[in-house]
């Protein structure tokens, strides 16, 4: 396990440490400096989503409703209090949070598709409560959203939409303290009580694990991981409406978490990255694209469901070849297994 | 004494699968339970354990357990297997042993300390690092009851712990069993429908049928009583 | 009529039934005993198609049924009674005999089967428009063999009627085996209560730990200790 | 007064378009366990096919017949292709509310660029109205309760009576027991499935004329026939009954007194207060 473990943060390193060199070949290049940082943000989603869907195997729709309400708040806050981003971020983070442990709380008595439907439910309502005059008296502008979304700045220098550089860094320091922070958690007891839980909950809680409390932890910390991300988002884009909340970019997350495979660490990363970029590939193609998109979700849940994982980082499972010997030849099996012993 | 059920029922619907049954376990004992199936062994250890609410009172200690969920009750020092091995799938060996004893033990000891001194106990040294899926079956069992020993249970309650197992592999488990009892002191309930094994290895041993108790007693008595061998063992049976 | 040539069968990595061969000859009744957790019931589905087999063949009157699915065996006419009984809970006690007679040979015979299961067993008549989950534990089990009945068997595969029944239901369900027999079915009986069966058994099968240690005529069967130690343990 | 029984008399109306709905729905999870994204899409489905058929120059019943025709076999068909291969897995629950999801937005987008992003309409059954007591009914709402409520009452009876729906209600039920007495299990999957999907488009016929075709228009009404079962209890069809009618009413009340954009938040309230107190829904029972 602990070799593992190295071999899942090492991926990841090598992943960030070829980001950090890219924009030196990329940096004039807006366009694709803004994939990347879309890529940075997404990823945190798609690997918070992960740890609570494929971890956790809490099924939730959620995530995109925490991300939304992240940004929101600390658009709102920076706004109306004229403070600095950098502490939007964190603020948004803590209103998603404690609306993810608001949601997570009725679901905790809830089985499989119950969790998913309350869940999908708050998706679905929080585009309507953003334009309603409740919302409006919060300032989220309404159906017209918010325009004009302070960007960041740093030591009194002021982010522009021109200069990608800042951006970027600031996405990739960010989005690395959110994935080593996932990265964690996945291999902290936390994490362990979170995947004890999904894969037994009567022994989890014969060996005195505490279900609800553990529950409860993964809605609060992946809203939150997600509500800092979707804070950052709103500085960044600088223009916020409910448009976010349709049912595309759900769609393209969930793609990044299939191609990435579920519950397997940085594959929900390389997920989205690739998401990302097929998105953008695919963009010209106008109506055909989510179309593509939805058929892609069908194909691969029904021929890789375990994603891109399975083939970057093959498990000590028996491969294809050696399952087909072992149903051909059970004899056999029997044989080395008793020796093993 | 260690264990005490008092006037416990658990109905399901219409069925009574644990009727007023009132019996003892002693500290440092093997209690035997066994019965036809259906006849509520293993409600019985879902009732102790805080699986199921239940009408009556169970005394661990002194300390009234009805009520309590079950991961209170397992820090209250009482592990448990199940019949059909159920395990962290996805996690090694040692991780599954890792989550008892973090996550039951009250003990300040070191958990790394803990593991190892488990997996020693439990001969699991070589799949240390194997998930806990592609274990074959006694290797599960064991693992089972390491993560439960690895909470520092004082009782330990284990659901037909050798079914499935082949004769030297009964043999080796039965050994454990007496390892957990003799050398770590812990008190067993254990569910079995070997009446050899239940025999040689209890000092009380309970006769269960439809939830209620047909028989109690050291199990000399118990397999010569005649409402046992009519209900459990046949009636020919001498 | 049903010959099991050699079959192993996997639950997971678990090996549950090592190289196993029966035959149940027609109009025998046979009694599978041994040990819980052994491979007894396991058999019985794995003959009904219920539990995939990983090698060997399973033949039913002389042609290949291993790859069959459940639903073409019942109607070729093997027939599972289950020891945890699987009735639909909230249908009604006629509703679940009904469906019993699913498969299209036992449809013509619904009517001339459902009068001769309430014969053999009047309480179900009288509670013919009751839910099944209303009923006790042995009627529920007299549900489950009746629905068994209805489908038409030439095949009757019968895991442990008995098992949790006060002593006089379990005198009703052995006379109903015993009633069915004389009908001429070939019955694989798996059991425990031996003794009180062993009279009506031609054959007597051990199995044990997957593997089947014992095979032989009722005589020589109640002759051995084997058979006493291995189910009764000691 | 009149206002409000005219309300009261939508909100029945709607709720019996609801209640078929739902019970498709329903029907297919307590049979299949397959939790269907893709149901408002079928429903949509049910809009675009008559549509289709209709530009056809075909007149109503046949454009009915047709379209259920269709429907009936676009929903074998996805059973088959999609959702039958993933039962094997372990997970194959999770990764059919993926696969349906997926299915969901690829039809959705299917319709956009078949149909274009405008929304459609189908002709009226029945133009006018009916002067009853005092009141005005349009008959066209008549019809659709009318055959709402008969498309239930002859399901229910077929579940019931016929074979084939004792054969449904049997899986449903335990699905050992309905391999022990000779169902098909794979059949009655795929003629579940397929019956749901028949009865999530005729709803869209039914409402199409009302509330027209829009290639994302099924998502208000998964979420509707989600929250009605849920309510009534997941597989119980009862339930279903009870609750979209419940749910209907409601709907009309809360979009006269306070207006649509508070529909939604009154059915997540309801939902959300039943969960709470019988997370089990109204009539469902666990397991």
């Amino acid at each position: 396990m602990i070799m593992k473990l190295t071999k899942d943060l090492k991926v990841l390193l090598l992943i960030y440490l070829i980001l950090l060199l890219v924009p030196i070949f990329v940096h004039t290049d807006l366009y694709l400096m803004n994939i990347l940082i879309m890529c940075l943000i997404w990823s945190v989603v798609a690997a918070s989503w992960d740890l609570i869907m494929g971890f956790s195997g809490i099924f939730t729709f959620g995530q995109i409703a925490f991300f939304v309400i992240g940004a929101y708040s600390s658009a709102i806050l920076t706004q109306t209090f004229d403070l600095s981003p950098w502490l939007g971020m964190p603020f948004g983070g803590v209103v998603a949070g404690l609306t993810g442990l608001l949601v997570g709380l009725p679901c905790l008595r809830l089985k499989g598709a119950y969790v998913a439907l309350v869940t999908f439910a708050v998706h679905m309502i929080l585009a309507p409560l953003l334009k309603s005059d409740l919302g409006r008296a919060l300032g989220t502008g309404g159906s017209q959203g918010i325009l004009t979304i302070k960007p960041m700045h740093f030591w009194g220098y002021s982010f522009s939409s021109m200069e990608p550089l800042p951006w970027f860094y600031t996405a990739l320091f960010i989005s690395l303290l959110c994935l080593l922070a996932v990265y964690r958690i996945i291999h902290s007891n936390w994490g362990l009580a979170f995947t004890a839980i999904r894969d037994a909950e009567p022994f989890a809680k014969s060996l005195g694990i505490n279900g609800f409390k553990y529950k409860l932890v993964v809605f609060g910390i992946t809203s939150f991981l997600t509500g800092i991300i979707g804070g950052f988002y709103a500085h960044y884009v600088g223009v916020l409406s409910t448009r976010i909340l349709g049912l595309n970019l759900f769609l393209i997350l969930m793609v990044m978490l299939v191609i990435g495979g579920l519950g397997r660490f940085p594959g929900a990363v390389i997920g989205a990255y690739l998401a990302t970029f097929l998105s953008e590939w695919l963009r010209p193609m106008g109506n055909y694209r989510m179309l593509i998109f939805g058929g892609l979700v069908v194909l691969l849940v029904v021929y890789m469901p375990q994603g891109i994982a399975e083939i970057l980082f093959p498990q000590d499972k028996p491969g294809p070849l050696e399952r087909i010997r072992r149903r051909v030849f059970p004899k056999e099996r029997r044989a080395s297994l008793s020796n093993d012993s | 004494m260690s264990l005490k059920c008092s006037h416990i029922s658990k109905q399901f619907g219409r069925l009574k699968a644990v009727d007023t049954l009132n019996f003892e376990v002693q500290t440092g004992e093997i209690f035997g339970i066994a019965g036809p199936n259906g006849a509520g062994k293993t409600t019985l250890f879902n009732m102790i354990t805080g699986m199921y609410t239940y009408s009556g009172s169970i005394a661990f200690d002194g300390r009234e357990l009805n009520g309590l969920p079950a991961y209170r009750i397992c820090r209250a020092g009482i592990a448990r297997t199940f019949q059909i091995p159920q395990l962290f799938a996805s996690l090694s060996v040692s991780d599954n042993i890792r989550a008892g004893a973090h996550f039951g033990s009250r003990r300040n000891k070191p958990e790394a300390e803990t593991i190892e001194e488990i997996i020693d106990f439990v001969g699991l040294g070589e799949h240390r690092d194997h998930k806990a899926a592609h274990l074959k079956l006694l290797d599960k069992k064991l693992a089972m009851i390491g993560a439960a020993l690895a909470t520092h249970p004082r009782l330990l309650l284990l659901d037909e712990p050798i079914a499935g197992l082949n004769p030297s592999e009964i043999t080796q488990s039965l050994e454990l069993f007496y390892r957990i009892n003799q050398e770590l002191g812990i008190t067993i309930l254990i569910i079995e429908h070997f009446m050899k094994v239940l025999t040689e290895l209890s000092q009380q041993l309970l006769i269960l049928e439809n939830g209620k108790k047909v028989c109690l007693g050291p199990p000399h008595e118990v397999t010569r009583d005649q409402r046992v061998i009519e209900c459990y063992l046949g009636e020919d049976h001498d | 009529m049903i010959e099991i040539e050699r079959i192993d069968v996997f639950y997971g990595e678990f090996h549950v039934l090592k190289n196993v061969s029966l035959n149940v000859a027609e109009k025998d009744l046979t009694i599978l005993t041994g040990p819980n957790g052994h491979g007894k019931s396991t058999l019985l589905k794995a003959i009904c198609g219920l539990q995939p087999v990983c090698s060997g063949r399973i033949r039913f009157a002389g042609k290949d049924i291993t790859r069959l699915s459940p639903e073409r065996r019942v109607e070729k006419g093997i027939v599972y009674i289950a020891e945890n009984r699987h009735l639909f809970p909230q249908m009604s006690v006629l509703k679940n005999l009904k469906l019993g007679a699913y498969n299209k040979n036992a449809r013509r015979d619904e009517a001339a089967n459902l009068a001769a299961v309430f014969e053999l067993f009047p309480r179900l008549k009288e509670r013919k428009k009751q839910p099944a989950s209303t009923l006790s534990g042995g009627e529920a089990r007299m549900l489950a063999f009746a629905r068994g009945l209805m489908s038409n068997a030439r095949f009757l595969a019968i895991d442990e009627p008995s098992l949790g029944l006060a002593p006089n239901l379990r005198m009703n369900v052995f006379n109903a085996i015993r009633e069915v027999h004389k009908r001429e079915l070939t019955i694989l009986l798996v059991e425990q209560n031996i003794p009180k069966i062993a009279e009506l058994a031609d054959r007597i099968h051990l199995l044990e730990e997957g593997e089947m240690t014992f095979s032989g005529d009722r005589e020589t069967a109640l002759a051995q200790d084997t058979i006493k130690q291995a189910f009764l343990g000691m | 007064m009149y206002e409000l029984i005219d309300v009261i008399i939508s909100g029945v109306t709607n709720g019996s378009v609801y209640a078929m709905m739902a019970v498709g729905l329903s029907l297919v999870y307590g049979v299949t366990k397959v939790f269907n994204f893709a149901y408002g899409s079928l429903y949509t489905l049910g809009g675009y096919l008559a549509f289709t058929f209709f530009g056809c120059g075909f007149g109503y019943p046949l454009v009915i017949l047709l379209t259920l025709v269709s429907l009936y076999l676009a929903g074998l068909l996805i059973e088959r292709v999609i959702i039958r291969p993933l039962r094997r897995r372990e997970d194959w629950e999770m990764l059919a509310m993926m696969v349906t999801l997926g299915l969901a937005i690829f039809l959705d987008n299917l319709y956009q660029v078949v149909y274009g992003p405008y929304v459609k309409s189908l002709p009226i059954m029945f133009s006018g109205n009916l002067q009853l007591a005092g009141f005005m009914l349009s008959i066209q709402d008549l019809v659709i309760f009318g055959i709402a409520v008969l498309v239930m009452g002859g399901f229910m009876i077929f579940l019931n009576t016929h074979r084939l729906g004792m054969a449904i209600e049997a899986v449903a039920q335990d699905m050992t027991g309905a391999q022990i007495v000779g169902i098909p299990k794979d059949r009655v999957f795929g003629f579940t499935f397929a019956i749901s999907t028949v009865l999530a488009g005729f709803g869209g016929i039914l409402l199409a004329p009302k509330y027209f075709i829009t290639p994302f228009g099924g998502w208000d009404i998964l979420v509707k026939a989600w929250v009605i079962t849920a309510l009534g209890g997941m597989g119980s069809v009862r339930g279903s009954l009870y609750a979209a009618f419940l749910l209907g009413i409601i709907e009309a009340l809360i979009g006269w007194q306070f207006g649509l954009t508070w529909i939604l938040f009154a059915w997540f309230a309801v939902l959300l207060g039943t969960l709470i107190v019988r997370p089990q829904g109204l009539f469902g029972t666990w397991g």
